[in-house]
């Protein structure tokens, strides 16, 4: 399926130099020299996948359906991956070991963004997040409400606040977005390690 | 070892626009290919082999676009060969195509980075909403800002030192006729002002979509000897490195990796460079924010950590300060995304050969070209000279 | 040219779909293994090469995660190709000529069940003048497959044979996909797939994954009893364009097969990169092999076709057998693009 | 293709559709785009090389040398089959909703063919059939604007 779109390149300047497309020679094919010529197509492509996450990734939002956070350890360094891949990229081996985290987290850093990505009405600015999941020893990246945006700072405790029970599915949309939790800011020096 | 020498004895661009809406997709190749043939003074006849790099397929919609290249590139019976390696693919393309000469295999190489971006959009092409995975709500600035934040957070970078790079390379490719951008209005006031889209990151301070094609020429010794003989200097290759860390390494340091470090160090002990402050005379970098900028003259050993936007500044990096950076306009005024890496590599090469035209640095002897992608995770360098290694 | 050798192998059990598993999680038992097998400390590789397909995968960037079978940390000097990995071998072979390396870890996988594979690779045709017509990889195929019947370079019967010996041959080889056959009378009597071709002239879909790892000189020596070394190894394109080309024959490889020196001796066996049963007699003559040299003694691609992954599996089974000591030289040959667009061959050795 | 399900059932995984959609656009270049402004046109174009040899579909390049071509020359609307193969199992966006043969037609006053569609019965098909292009009413300058070859009766 194709069709030609009616919007015409805008011309261009070729710096000078020494080749650029020739000139085609249409003098044999007169009727298609004096007609409006096709400058672009449009080509309609549509693939379709059967796509699995893998073990790891299964295992991560079966639990996330339960409410549950759950990092893999890597078995060398100790290190807690979360979303889990199903191997540490430290040591190239299996992560088997699952890790119940918590559900609150700690702002490492972030942005403040004023244009809207995410596609549904949010306010603007809002304000995403590397935070780290207590339990995990690598930042996610997540909303941040429920706070002024330019009240967001490295070490900010968070909550993460999820759908209804009832909504709950295995997808990452479970966590709506995070909001302070009420503890005191973690020192800066205790985050040294995570970004 | 290192049994060869490699010599960059043609460099040949497309101009860099939105929409290159004069060209088809094997037009685009063939501009940049013709003039790179053109300025090493050979024809399709003379190249032995082609190494072509690119972003993902699925920016034009096609399966190893290269397979439907070969009788445009006249390589029917040659070696065609395709590296993927993300942002700083054609960096790691040239670096292939220099091995095939180094080793001794081939002699004179053909080297491409290209993207026709407008066959689709970035956003599209870079960040499926690919199922059971995290859905960006940030875009992929959102992605690094918050590194960046943390950079100025450690450095206490002045707030302005995004805008001053910005302002500076979208300056220098004014001076660039393939330059993408060309903002002849432009002002401190100007990119200061624009639209604060990933606090830190303004919207004038983020890399454009472009279509666009480079090509490089290279050969061995006794063809860097000839092209010097008859008054056309060659670029000589005197180091090529790349490195790659995981993008999800615990304790992995997004602001300063060591994947950047350690690449450095790589392509400066081949090179000879003990001090690169001193020693480099130019180079390319691969700022598609602006910020990354002072962060990538810290992990590249022109700044000590912390200090790296002290030389933006204080003019170092301006095209009359002692490291001028990103003369040609860089990535902030062209991006299309599988060439941006050799087009740091083209451009380091076109200084070191006298060659940049009005954004040539007098004098340039010693340029570095830098490229990086994913994470901040992956790094190709390379160190090109005007003396023979 | 510096002497490199394949010094250790690994491959998956090849499968019809690798459901359960992501690619991250097919490929890294056999990184593992072929590490433990080599010899080579994890983090003491100087190089690291991959070939994958974003296409297969349907992700942008899909060989990033993969890298996180490796464990790249300290990070690593390392590349990838949009390739099958025998290129990959290849760009890891000239790092190894340069110099900057002695050893490098190669490896690639394809994980082709997901999507509809004749129909994935229908993107690989020409942009502007095929592509919308979406002819799939089979259709390609059948084309080339009569141009070859009509040239007399081969008969249905001849392919029948062909798929037979394949598959019965896979019955010793413990990853193969595909290790029976109906005899090939029988064979004949099935209906078309896509006329000239019938389902036992195309290789399976499959998932899968390889790796081996490279030494240069005493290194390999040391490392393996008897390295299989690569004596030489050169790859060609032809033209893309089915209007352009003579399909019966592929020039590529003979260039290719005269660079690699694949005529400087005796060649016991020849592992050949055959998606479609006519690609046999084709790249044959084009290799100028003997009547009688054993072809494909591993079934090949029509016994297990892990896209990505089976040219440089072809690698693998002339190296095993010469590790093993069965045989003294054999040549390997890996394919990209439609109808054997793109060829790589490589001359594998014994010492002595 | 063989089928052979060898999954293992060891564990049940998650699994979901992954649709990849784009209407991508493409410049077509000078060549090209007289080639399909030619189809809208209902008629066919090719291109001359330095032996006098016609290409259609054109492209801008000698596909053995790389050297850029640009005589743009009438070519036929029927020609002759050198080749075919039958699709049986019909694919989304294929030219043809039933059963047809792929075949590498060239065109009366080419010396290349290029590959389409012929509509006709699987008993049919032979190597040397002559076909006529069928072209779709509305035409819009694209592939599309060519439905399908018939065979000349």
């Amino acid at each position: 399926m194709t069709d030609t779109t009616s919007s015409e390149p805008a011309p261009i300047e070729i710096p000078e130099g020494v080749w650029s497309q020739p000139e085609v020679d249409m003098s044999a094919i007169e009727e298609i020299a004096s007609v409006e010529s096709v400058r672009s197509v449009r080509a309609f492509a549509s693939l379709t996948y059967d796509y699995t996450p893998g073990l790891a990734t299964t295992r991560f939002l079966r639990a996330i359906k339960e409410k549950r956070l759950v990092g893999e350890r890597c078995s060398e360094t100790g290190k807690v991956y979360v979303p889990p891949r199903g191997v540490s990229p430290v040591s190239g081996m299996p992560t088997t070991e699952q890790v119940d985290l918590g559900l609150d987290g700690t702002v490492v850093s972030f942005c403040v963004v004023n244009l809207d990505f995410t596609g549904n009405a949010q306010e603007i600015p809002y304000v995403s997040a590397l935070i780290l999941v207590d339990g995990s020893d690598i930042p996610i990246y997540g909303l941040v409400r429920e706070i002024p945006y330019n009240e967001v700072q490295p070490g900010l405790r968070l909550k993460s606040v999820w759908v209804e029970d009832s909504e709950m599915t295995t997808s990452f949309e479970n966590i709506k977005w995070w909001a302070p939790n009420g503890e005191p800011d973690v020192p800066a020096s205790e985050l040294a390690d995570y970004v | 070892m290192g049994a060869e020498r490699v010599a960059v004895v043609g460099v040949g661009q497309t101009k860099y626009t939105a929409v290159r809406g004069d060209v088809s997709l094997p037009g685009l190749l063939r501009e940049a290919t013709f003039r790179a043939l053109e300025d090493a003074q050979m024809t399709l006849a003379d190249i032995d082999a082609i190494v072509i790099g690119k972003a993902p397929d699925f920016f034009e919609g096609i399966m190893v676009p290269e397979y439907s290249f070969v009788e445009a590139l006249g390589a029917v019976g040659k070696p065609i060969f395709r590296v993927h390696t993300a942002g700083s693919v054609s960096g790691s393309t040239a670096i292939v195509a220099s091995g095939l000469i180094e080793s001794g295999v081939h002699e004179r190489v053909l080297t491409i980075g290209w993207e026709m971006q407008s066959c689709s959009e970035a956003m599209w092409a870079l960040s499926f909403n690919m199922p059971f995975q995290q859905q960006l709500v940030a875009g992929a600035g959102g992605y690094f800002a918050p590194y960046i934040r943390q950079y100025i957070a450690r450095s206490n970078a002045p707030d302005d030192t995004g805008v001053l790079v910005a302002l500076k390379d979208r300056q220098n490719a004014l001076k660039n006729p393939y330059a993408h951008l060309h903002e002849h209005d432009i002002s401190y006031e100007s990119v200061k002002e624009s639209l604060m889209l990933w606090d830190p990151i303004r919207y004038s301070e983020t890399c454009p979509s472009s279509d666009g094609a480079i090509a490089l020429i290279l050969t061995n010794e006794a063809g860097g000897d000839a092209a010097s003989a008859e008054g056309r200097p060659p670029a000589w290759v005197h180091g090529t490195s790349f490195r790659s860390e995981p993008a999800m390494a615990a304790g992995r340091d997004q602001v300063s990796p060591q994947a950047g470090k350690d690449c450095a160090a790589d392509v400066y002990r081949q090179a000879g460079i003990t001090n690169p402050r001193e020693q480099i005379d130019v180079v390319e970098m691969y700022v598609p924010f602006s910020w990354y900028e002072p962060m990538w003259l810290e992990n590249l050993g022109f700044a000590e950590e912390g200090t790296g936007w002290q030389l933006t500044h204080d003019g170092v990096t301006a095209m009359d300060g002692d490291l001028p950076i990103n003369c040609s306009g860089g990535v902030l005024s062209t991006n299309p995304i599988g060439a941006s890496g050799m087009i740091r590599f083209g451009e380091a090469a076109l200084q070191v050969r006298g060659m940049a035209g009005e954004h040539q640095i007098d004098g340039a002897r010693t340029a570095l070209g830098h490229a990086y992608g994913g994470a901040a995770q992956f790094y190709a360098m390379w160190v090109v000279g005007a003396d023979k290694p | 040219m510096r002497d490199v050798a394949i010094i250790a192998t690994a491959q998956t059990k090849h499968v019809r779909s690798a459901t359960t598993v992501n690619e991250v999680e097919l490929i890294q038992p056999v990184i593992q293994e072929v590490i433990e097998r080599s010899g080579v400390a994890r983090h003491d590789f100087d190089f690291t090469c991959s070939g994958s397909s974003d296409y297969l995968a349907g992700q942008p960037f899909s060989f990033v995660m993969t890298l996180d079978a490796v464990g790249a940390w300290p990070p690593i000097s390392e590349s990838h190709v949009e390739m099958d990995g025998a290129w990959a071998l290849y760009e890891a072979w000239v790092k190894i000529q340069t110099g900057h390396a002695d050893t490098a870890l190669v490896y690639s996988y394809g994980k082709s069940s997901p999507g509809d594979l004749p129909r994935v690779l229908s993107r690989m045709t020409d942009p502007y003048y095929e592509a919308p017509l979406w002819p799939t990889s089979v259709d390609i195929a059948a084309l080339q497959a009569r141009a070859a019947i009509q040239a007399g370079v081969t008969s249905e019967q001849a392919m029948a044979d062909i798929a037979y010996r394949s598959r019965t041959s896979a019955a010793a080889n413990p990853f193969a996909q595909l290790t029976t056959s109906a005899q090939p009378l029988a064979l004949m009597d099935e209906e078309y797939l896509a006329d000239p071709l019938r389902r036992h002239d195309c290789a399976p879909v499959t998932d899968g994954g390889v790796a081996i790892v490279l030494a240069a000189g005493d290194k390999a020596r040391s490392l393996c009893s008897r390295p299989a070394w690569i004596r030489g190894i050169d790859h060609r394109a032809d033209g893309h364009h089915l209007n352009f080309r003579d399909l019966t024959t592929s020039p590529s490889v003979r260039i290719a097969a005269e660079k690699a020196g694949v005529a400087n001796g005796p060649i016991e066996i020849a592992e050949l990169h055959t998606c479609f049963t006519h690609h046999e007699p084709i790249l044959r003559s084009a290799l100028g092999l003997a009547d009688d040299v054993e072809v494909n003694p591993s079934g090949g691609p029509l016994a297990a076709n892990p896209m990505m992954a089976a040219g440089l599996i072809r690698m693998v089974e002339v190296a095993n057998r010469i590790h093993s000591g069965d045989v003294s030289r054999g040549v390997a040959h890996a394919t990209g693009g439609h109808a054997l667009q793109h060829n790589l061959i490589a001359v594998l050795e014994g010492e002595g | 293709m063989p089928e052979e399900a060898t999954t293992s059932g060891e564990e049940d995984v998650l699994r979901a559709p992954l649709v990849l959609e784009y209407p991508f656009k493409r410049t077509t270049g000078p060549v090209i785009g007289a080639f399909l402004t030619a189809l809208r046109e209902g008629r066919f174009i090719g291109i001359e090389d330095d032996q006098g040899k016609v290409l259609c579909p054109p492209v801008e390049y000698d596909p053995a040398s790389g050297a850029s071509l640009t005589k743009l020359v009438p070519v036929g609307s029927e020609g002759e089959v050198l080749f075919w193969s039958w699709n049986q199992s019909v694919r989304d966006g294929q030219p043809l909703d039933h059963p047809f043969a792929w075949a590498m037609v060239k065109l009366d006053g080419a010396d290349t063919p290029m590959m389409h569609a012929v509509d006709a019965p699987h008993e049919v098909m032979v190597t040397g059939l002559r076909v006529r292009a069928k072209f779709a009413e509305e035409r819009i300058g694209s592939m599309d604007d060519l439905l399908c070859f018939e065979p000349v009766s």
